[in-house]
């Protein structure tokens, strides 16, 4: 029977990606050609059995919830279960802390019949199987699983990390503001028993502490068998527009491709019905992913072209990120950019980026 | 139950013999079209967007893949609570059952379901062709016109003519008479098999042609004549626009290719009246570095090391680097090695193209590669194989 | 085709029923044995073949989401069309008025296919075919068409009313506190071309005006043709926690019970499977309302049950309202209150109200 | 498709001859029972509340009612997007076709709908049993055991057992035996009609069993018996808990008197465990001021002006003034005028019965009243009318 509650929290989400977190939460952000953010977290679940979701969102979700409808396309329109969207309480009163926020839903994790509860974020790209968590959590005897992933290079960002003995059990939890090659960053992501979670939660808010990983995780290391979970399969870390660009690129490589998309199943998303990519006449389209709905009589090179994407004749596209419905004019071009969804861009229009691409903001006409 | 004013029939059970190969384990209405959609689709897809949200398909030429294709209708957003799409299959009755003997006979042994809907219409369509059609405006035509029944048709060339039922109308549309696949074709008006009935004249029709043991059972045949000859008040409703039996596979390659077309005729590609069709939910098409494609529609889930022309790629096809496709249909999961060369041939789904291979040539038939056959390296395969 | 769009307009409504709305918007209090106010407006959507219904939620929406749920109950979980939750952009902004919320949507209103527009209440308790009305509005070339009921009595209570002619052409439009027998109640429910409404929404915005019933309607009357449309059927008027239990106590009518609930088809809410009321030994009920779930040995009179209430041995209840999954101890006492959800009343314990009866709120255990 | 470990084969084509008139129009699963459901929603409960997702329904007899009272299972959570339901109705092939020969032939002709899902196990179930069960757990113990087929039971009463099929286990469960209604009974271990097998396991001795012109295609007859000769590895898994065979007038009324009691043992009010139905949206029942109503379940719909006691309501029944119904079963939408006395009486859907009208004694014989006789004012039937 169903052994496993999810909970996306958006409550801890920084929206780090400059215009395109604008008018939207990070979960609901554009990648991959046709899907977003969120729908890799929902696709994990659907893939994992978790058929209870609850979203816990905060702000500027207005785009999330129309992309969610009512949870169709991850076969979460149910019954009992289901997709839940949970707002907080009274959106004009100060956030304190997640805690706070799932305090203010305490009936919703009483009545989830689960027995586990996994908490995790709205905007990690990756293919994990929960069901392996679970059994290594069980294996371990461990009282709370935190789900790490090892980091590959020195940047500066800010995320929690991990230190972990020979057996995975955690040590230390810390806040950091440079990551270095081989740190374990924690990604906000734990398995516990649901009537832990609960006893912990209480707990926590009854002493008026509210931040779940500070106060909770970090606060009871030595009090709960506290374990790691080093998830190894590919994760691209998504905190900047750089970070959103450089691993967008990534995607070209069709050994990213193969691993992120056909590896583990597909990834579910809204589906729009749009026709087969149509190439005319004078199409020259190379090393570059497209969506359906797309119609291209241009060039397209080192590109991603999402779906209903318009290339008018002689249009040149060059190491750019087309959104959802873009039009690109006749003999416009275009080099190192990023156009959000609906961007128009006229006849004979130039627009070239630097190395760190440029944005151009939803339905602007250029 | 809801009462529904109108409610539409599906004729699914076609065989579709001339489709050769590609039949041999799926009804017709089930064939790929288009590069993403089956045949089916546009029919479903046309009750959706006309607000028909009963629709019951009659099923029983192979039915399996149909059935499970159509699920219980959510790509077409006929998963509705009170209504929806039901798959019909012919009722096995305890003394044993047997096929719908013809069109009208497989109406008249769902006149229980129809009658649970307790409608004042019915549309009776095929889900053999594509087309795209508004039916409410069918609908209000015949409201207007206060008929009995209503026949959709479309002018066709005189010189295929006789291969249809044609139609006699006055000036006021209405059907003066009725000649199936005549020899010396009087008219032009050929019928798309779209019929609308008021639901209590038809019933009554349904009745007594199964009291005729010489009954074929068919609407063009035996109904629409017999209520002619009992002068029922039939309307023609001209339809302007593309309609396509998909029957052979040279009319199959045809449909295709008239896709390619810069500004087709059947626009496939409008927001207000998608084709709907179940999702694979595969990841966008990926176009490699020395790919190159023109006058193509490829869909996701592709991944194109090759060359493509004037094709239709559906998805999950690997086009092997070196290899060239030209006039051609692939078929879902098609895999293609390295130097292949294909022209003007349609690859059936799943098959796999072993490298070097060269399949079809410029003689003008069209080569069909059925599942399975594992196509040898460097063989020239240029006939029908099926 | 589909013909009408149905907006559920939620920003301009009061939530006059005290500590029934303190935590809740007024459309999702529950009324008559098993249904939420709004689940009124949503059958007529369904029975009048609307499938686009946009709910423009600003406040304490939360039970009303978690009620809506989908949308599978209405048949309302659709691909194209369906039900959309539409808050404010940024719940933290000041609410300006309607067309403010509205114009924030735009979009939604440009895609959406339906040639005409009808917006609405969410907590209106009637039987209404808009099939009629849009036949009547074609009928009469009327511009705009807005719906209004007589009133029967005299009363302090704020509406806006409406002057008609002969020809049901609406004159002008009052903002009245106190109301007559024989006033033309506007209920806030309106009628018109889509493209219209979008003209009109954004001139008025763009002039700097929000608030629709006012800047538009009333400011327009002699630009256009406005049209009343009398509704006739039966309708309480809740507007205090006085009418609500009054009109409640109707139902007790079997003549009223027939006009709301059998005659023009049910009324569809969520379904909770609870089995058939079950009435032990003990049991003495008499002009009652009960709902399925319930479990009754005590004494039941004039009283509505609804979901789930559980009335134990030698336990009485007269006059009164008990929400879903009451509980009344043994030999406890019940006249002129109404229990909100999930109240629990202790053993031998007595609750007297006055002819307005006192309001126990949600989850308190007395 | 997806792959799925476990899928549910519920068999639904029952007759159940023994229910007389209430199974003339309607298959024995599709029977009203409890206030508000079919009999067919506790089997179906028990699959979407054991997180069993993918159900085949097999029917054959009277399908119609249960064909659109199943729908597309959005009532128990099973109108799932890549699983849930699936009718399937005996394969109509273009040669004609026939009934299921028997539960094991039903589940050999969908072989072809099971392979879809690659299942590792496949749980048969029989539509026509009032009881809830947990069949993951019985899905674990057959793991646990690595069993070839888990078969549930319970213990009856001696006297009764000859009516069953019997096992004789060992110690660690495992079946050494199995009498199909044996006259003379070695045990009183009953096989409940729940079965667990290894698909790849089952699908060879059904397919052994078709070859076999002998074989009545029975699991209790033939397949059980077959398995066990070849010494696979079958085990009992016991069932503690309320399980009936409503087959006949006398245990569906004596069920529905089961209910009535304080702390019934088939709980129906379990919020964690709820029994599922299509809900058909009624008010909430009215009880009339000069009602009185006593030790009974009633249903949504229902308007009560008279007295009711010992009895099961279900929706839209209305009791006249000055009515007395005791120890009765009123079924969906009957209409009960004034002072009409009913006594240990089962009236079926959409009766009638006029003022003053006397039905059933107390000689312990059940009065069943089928639909549309119209019983007459002060008419007095105390026997079986059909």
């Amino acid at each position: 029977m169903e052994q496993i509650m999810g909970v996306i929290n958006l409550g801890n989400e920084k929206d780090l990606l400059e215009d395109l977190t604008k008018h939207r939460c990070q979960a609901s952000v554009p990648f991959g050609g046709r899907y977003r953010l969120v729908d890799f977290i929902l696709s994990n679940f659907v893939k994992s059995g978790v058929h209870n979701v609850g979203v816990f969102a905060r702000k500027k979700y207005r785009a999330l919830l129309d992309h969610l409808g009512s949870g169709k396309e991850w076969d979460l329109d149910r019954q009992k279960d289901g997709l839940f969207i949970l707002p907080p309480h009274d959106s004009t009163e100060s956030y304190k802390g997640d805690i706070q926020h799932f305090y203010e839903h305490l009936p919703y994790f009483e009545r989830s019949k689960e027995e586990y509860i996994l908490v995790t974020q709205g905007s990690i790209v990756w293919n994990i199987n929960f069901r392996h968590v679970l059994e290594e959590h069980k294996n371990q005897g461990a009282d709370i699983t935190l789900i790490y992933k090892d980091y590959s290079q020195e940047e500066k960002a800010v995320y929690h990390t991990l230190d972990v003995d020979d057996n995975e059990r955690v040590q230390a939890v810390h806040l950091e503001k440079t990551i270095n090659q081989g740190d374990n960053v924690f990604l906000n992501t734990y398995l516990m028993k649901k009537s832990l979670f609960i006893d912990l939660m209480k707990e926590t808010y009854e002493q008026g502490k509210y931040d779940f990983v500070t106060d909770v995780i970090r606060a009871n290391l030595n009090r709960y068998h506290v374990q790691g979970f080093h998830f190894k399969g590919y994760m691209p870390f998504i905190h900047s527009i750089e970070s959103f660009y450089n691993h967008s690129m990534n995607l070209l490589d069709p050994n990213v491709l193969q691993q992120l998309f056909y590896d583990h199943g597909f990834i579910y998303t809204k589906v729009k019905h749009g026709p087969p990519a149509k190439y005319l006449q004078g199409s020259h389209v190379v090393n570059s992913l497209i969506a359906n709905g797309c119609t291209i009589e241009g060039k397209v090179e080192n590109s991603i072209l999402f779906r209903g994407v318009k290339v008018h004749k002689g249009a040149v596209i060059r190491n750019s990120i087309i959104m959802q419905k873009g039009e690109i004019g006749e003999e416009a071009f275009l080099e190192n950019v990023i156009l959000d969804k609906d961007v128009k861009v006229s006849k004979d229009r130039i627009l070239k980026g630097e190395e760190i691409p440029t944005v151009f903001a939803k339905s602007s006409h250029l | 139950m809801f009462k529904k004013e109108t409610i539409a029939m599906l004729l699914a059970g076609g065989q579709g013999t001339r489709l050769k190969g590609l039949t041999k384990k799926l009804a017709k209405p089930a064939v790929p079209f288009g590069g993403k959609y089956r045949i089916i689709d546009f029919t479903l897809s046309n009750c959706s967007n006309s607000g028909i949200d009963t629709v019951g398909v009659l099923t029983q030429y192979q039915p399996h893949i149909l059935n499970s294709y159509i699920g219980i209708g959510s790509a077409w957003d006929l998963d509705r609570k009170y209504r929806g799409i039901s798959v019909l299959p012919p009722y096995q009755g305890q003394k044993g059952g047997e096929w719908y003997k013809g069109t009208a006979n497989a109406i008249y042994q769902n006149a229980y379901y129809i009658n649970q809907y307790d409608p004042e219409y019915v549309l009776v369509i095929s889900g053999d062709h594509i087309y795209k059609m508004d039916y409410s405006k069918m609908i209000d035509h015949h409201k207007e016109k206060g008929a009995d029944a209503t026949i959709a048709v479309l002018e066709v060339p005189w010189e295929e003519a006789s291969r249809f039922g044609l139609m006699n109308t006055n000036d006021t549309n209405k059907i003066v008479n009725f000649e199936e696949k005549p020899t010396n074709p009087k008219s032009n008006l050929a019928s798309m098999g779209v019929y609308i009935f008021n639901w209590k004249v038809l019933n009554q029709f349904l009745l007594e042609d199964e009291q005729n043991k010489l009954s074929s059972n068919d609407f063009g045949k035996d109904i629409i004549p017999a209520m002619l000859k009992k002068d029922k008040e039939l309307y023609a409703y001209e339809f302007q626009g593309y309609w396509k039996d998909v029957g052979t596979v040279k009319s199959l390659w045809e449909a295709h290719m008239d896709l390619l077309s810069d500004d087709p005729e059947l626009d496939i590609n409008d927001p207000t009246w998608k084709i709907y069709s179940v999702n694979p939910n595969q990841p966008p098409q990926y176009i490699a570095s020395k790919a190159s494609i023109k006058r193509s529609l490829v869909n996701e889930g592709c991944l194109v090391y090759g060359n493509v022309e004037n094709s239709v790629l559906f998805y999950g096809v690997y086009v092997g680097l070196g290899s060239t496709i030209k006039e051609s249909i692939i078929m879902p999961d098609v895999k293609i090695g390295a130097n292949v060369t294909i022209k003007k041939a349609i690859i059936a789904s799943g098959t796999v193209i072993k490298d070097g291979a060269v399949i079809g040539d410029d003689s003008g038939e069209i080569t069909l590669i059925v599942e399975d056959l594992g196509i040898a390296p460097d063989s020239n395969i240029n006939k029908q194989l099926t």
